[in-house]
């Protein structure tokens, strides 16, 4: 158990994700063929082992640096939305690490708030437009709430909320994206970027538990 | 799954390289970051065309690329969006001194990743200007969605302002041209059968053999109703009608009627389509002066068709008329 | 059965008054008998060429008529020979005063329709001759069968015959090009799907997901052998051999290397496939000049592709890259 | 029972092979779907009702102009290879009813046997090629050998000798035609020409029995 996050549990991290996002590349895929283009898994899990390699080939300084490398990794690697999208968050939460060698739960929780902010910036989606801010958001206010928890309290907090927002997308109907095009036909299915956020989240909080 | 490909991985790559093969004097592509490009590239004095967007659509965008239409085109997976890495290479690659003009189909990958490659340009020095494609009908417009889909009337800007920007227009001209292109096409879809992405292995939806779908984009996503099937008239009626009420088009309108196949069905059925979407213009006043009938901006295998109206005025025409030599689409070079 | 049609015995009329309204400038549509014919015809010195077949492989034949390529063509019923009427008065109406030439595919039905509209037209006084294309490898030849039947090589020569013939060679070099495209043309088909005759309403045959047919023609019918499927660099070899060993090419021969689509396979798959070929043809030596990758000798909506070869000299070249304007293909012009 | 057959009578076989191959459309092309390409049920009905429709509009006046009227109207709309071989059986017949004002049974075998000749000059096809052949050659034997017996019974034995002919095309490997092109393949399916024909002589037995 840890307090903090440093570039190693960072790079943990995105091993964990790269890896979780691949095993579930076909639901993923699966999500976003009932309602999108069928594409979200692979081009999350294209992204995320690129992200991996790179970590691997030339590992970074400091959080900051880690983060920016995964956020331009993520850009030129996942195309579609959800590469400018998480590109973005990455992008946003090495300006908050910057100067810290490891970052801790109020450190963590200000990189996802501003990696959300970036989102919302980049994608002009609103709460419950189904999309993934709606798993996202839920975990940032999570974050704030467990102020005084242990690292991996808070982390676990937060990844449950993310999965209730995820869960909470399924009636809605989409807004955004390209759920949007179906209008009403987008009900009753749960978003693929919703997941693929609470499936980052999770792999965040199931390394912080060691 | 059946299709002639390796594998789901390779599609992409492999099809770029027999694009390579086959087209050396028009074309090169450049593999890291992924785009193709007018083998004369940069053409000094010139506004630079880059387009791009996922696969999956061939011949758009590669098989537009060059003399007088896109300088570039930057392909991304199956479906995806590319990368602004690609469209910021394409852009350095094609800036001839007048500007690079950046046509991309309205959806929220396309639009963001091209945002970020036009900010990511600016930054280097280089004049960018972007239109935004959003002709599909089937889409119900509104502030608070992503909007309409980008379809078939890219593939009539492209054409226009490539002959636009071969004639030396400057990017502020070409860019409104683009946008008046837009301004004037309408589109819409329909479906007899769903595709399949080559990484997904299984269709995106399935429709019973006495169903169609109406309103479909170009990605193999379901469209806006699921309907009984009709003959190819009734199909025109249900394509065409949205389609005219929507600009609206008006008795005594020049326009150019577009027939598209989505990459499973034949010619022959797009000329019976074609047969009966004449018709109907002309039966609302409209007169059919330029067409264009065959398989241009597809959704992998699927069988059906598009519809596109696009209302011209001079300059379209002239530069629709205008030589075009690409893999694609040909004429007067 | 899912078309985009109304009626199957509505398909090829409705489709001749579609591509009539979409070319008006090129080709006009008689339909008693039916044939398409260029705009300009007849044209005064030139040698007519001729051509036809059942329908459903558009764009061949009437997508190749105009300037450049033929003077007519004259559909059958979908998969069936058109007849000796329709024949001569499209040779009627080409007539020049130079002779015409048929271009035939060797197909019983097409062959003895041809000939009997050959017999007419002399009884008439006119010059004809007749060319019968057969550059299928996947049919064993021999005096005691029908012999090899005629399928992509066609394309190639009407292009080339049609160049000559707009050139103002006469009929007897124009007709012994014709044959020597032949003779140097070799194909070979096949299938990942069966099509659907809109009369026969159910598919020619059925393929398991895992299996595709090899040695298929363009009429639907099963081919040489079932075999299980394969990637589509495999596929290549499995295409690309045979036609080799047959003729055979060798290495130093100049080649035209044209991968064409059954109707309902898209680009980018053919692009996937011709990558391959073009590879194979490399390593045999073979310098793939000039080429064509596209849909156009196709069977209705079969999923499937072909390979054709052809070997190259000096007229051939030239009269390939003679400008050319019809519906389907247009360069040049 | 008659003994000879008039333009009337003629004409009453052609409107009911128009109206059997109506009927049998759908089996001819489901036989022509196994070995070749699924045209010759629509092409002959086509054809075959062109014919019913023109007599109809113009009777002629003997049989040889009927043949003639027959041979021409199957040439300019049956196509494909049924077509111009059908029709020029029936301009082969018309030469040998020039000036009958009926055709007896002798003079029906000469009809067919050079109708049968023509057909082979056109589409050298031997016996065993897997063709219409293998129907009419037994169906002209069987008429010749029937020399004595009456205008009926005469046909019937015309018509029993096609069946025949055609059921033994079923083992036998296509040498002609679109079918052999299946080489091996073709073996152990029924010749579509060969079924039409039968069912020709067939109409024509039960047109004669009234
Ligand atoms: N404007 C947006 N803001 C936030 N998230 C969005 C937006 N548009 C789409 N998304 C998210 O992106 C996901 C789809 O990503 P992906 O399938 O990779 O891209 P694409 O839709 O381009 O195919 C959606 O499920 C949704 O969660
Ligand atoms: N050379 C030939 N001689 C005699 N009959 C032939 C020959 N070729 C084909 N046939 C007959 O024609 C029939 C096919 O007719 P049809 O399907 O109408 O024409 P196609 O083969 O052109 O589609 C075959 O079943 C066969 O009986
Ligand atoms: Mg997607
Ligand atoms: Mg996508
Ligand atoms: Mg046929
Ligand atoms: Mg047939």
């Amino acid at each position: 158990m840890t307090d903090s996050l440093d570039v190693a549990a960072l790079t943990a991290w995105l091993d964990r994700a790269a890896a979780v996002l691949e095993r579930e590349k076909a639901r993923l895929t699966e999500l976003d063929a009932a309602i999108g283009d069928s594409d979200h898994g692979v081009n999350m899990a294209r992204g995320f082992s690129a992200v991996a390699a790179k970590l691997a080939g030339a590992p970074p300084a400091d959080p900051a640096a880690l983060f920016k490398t995964v956020g331009m990794t993520l850009i030129s690697t996942v195309g579609g939305a959800a590469g400018p999208l998480y590109g973005t968050l990455f992008l946003q939460a090495a300006g908050q690490a910057t100067g810290k060698p490891a970052l801790d739960a109020p450190a963590l929780a200000e990189c996802l708030k501003a990696g959300l902010a970036g989102i919302v910036q980049r994608g002009k989606a609103e709460p419950g437009d189904k999309t993934m801010v709606d798993a996202l958001g839920p975990a940032v206010a999570a974050l704030d709430a467990a102020a005084g928890a242990s690292l991996p309290q808070a982390l676990a907090a937060a990844a449950a909320a993310a999965e209730a927002g995820m869960m909470a997308t399924i009636p809605l109907v989409a807004r955004k994206g390209r759920a949007s095009y179906l209008g009403e036909r987008s009900v009753g299915h749960q978003d693929p970027g919703a997941t693929s956020s609470f499936l980052l989240l999770k792999a965040l909080a199931d390394t912080a538990a060691g | 799954m059946k299709k002639l490909i390796n594998a789901p991985e390779a599609v992409v790559a492999e099809a770029l390289a027999g694009m390579a093969a086959a087209h050396p004097g028009l074309i090169r592509v450049e593999t890291d970051p992924a785009f193709v490009v007018r083998a004369d590239a940069p053409v000094r004095g010139k506004v630079g065309l880059v387009s791009g967007g996922g696969s999956g659509h061939e011949p758009m965008h590669g098989g537009f690329v060059g003399r007088g239409m896109l300088d570039a085109a930057c392909p991304g997976a199956v479906f995806t969006s590319p990368t602004p890495d690609q469209m910021l290479a394409a852009a350095k690659a094609v800036d001839g001194g007048a500007g690079v003009l950046f046509i991309v189909k309205n959806y929220t990958g396309d639009v963001m990743n091209f945002e970020m490659a036009a900010e990511l340009a600016a930054a280097e020095g280089l004049t960018v200007d972007s239109v935004v494609i959003d002709d599909d009908v089937a889409v119900k417009d509104s502030l608070y969605t992503a909007g309409r889909r980008g379809v078939a009337t890219t593939v009539l800007a492209e054409k226009i302002c490539g002959g636009a920007a071969e004639a030396g227009l400057p990017l502020a001209a070409v860019a409104d041209l683009c946008r008046r292109v837009n301004a004037n096409g309408r589109s819409m879809g329909m479906a007899l059968t769903a595709c399949t992405v080559p990484h997904a292995g299984k269709p995106s939806f399935t429709l019973a053999d006495d169903e169609m779908e109406i309103g479909i984009g170009i990605h193999g996503e379901p469209g806006r109703r699921r309907v009984p099937l009709e003959p190819a008239d009734r199909v025109a009626e249900m394509l065409m009608e949205p389609v005219i009420e929507d600009l609206p088009f008006r008795t005594g309108d020049e326009v150019l009627l577009f027939v598209n196949g989505m990459g499973g069905t034949p010619l022959i059925e797009l000329y019976v389509l074609y047969r009966k979407a004449h018709e109907i213009a002309e039966r609302h006043g409209l007169k059919v002066v330029r067409n264009l009938v065959g398989s241009y901006i597809t959704s992998l295998e699927m069988a059906g068709a598009s519809i596109t109206l696009l209302r011209l005025d001079a300059d379209m025409i002239r530069y629709w008329d205008a030589p075009v030599l690409t893999p694609a689409l040909r004429w007067g070079a």
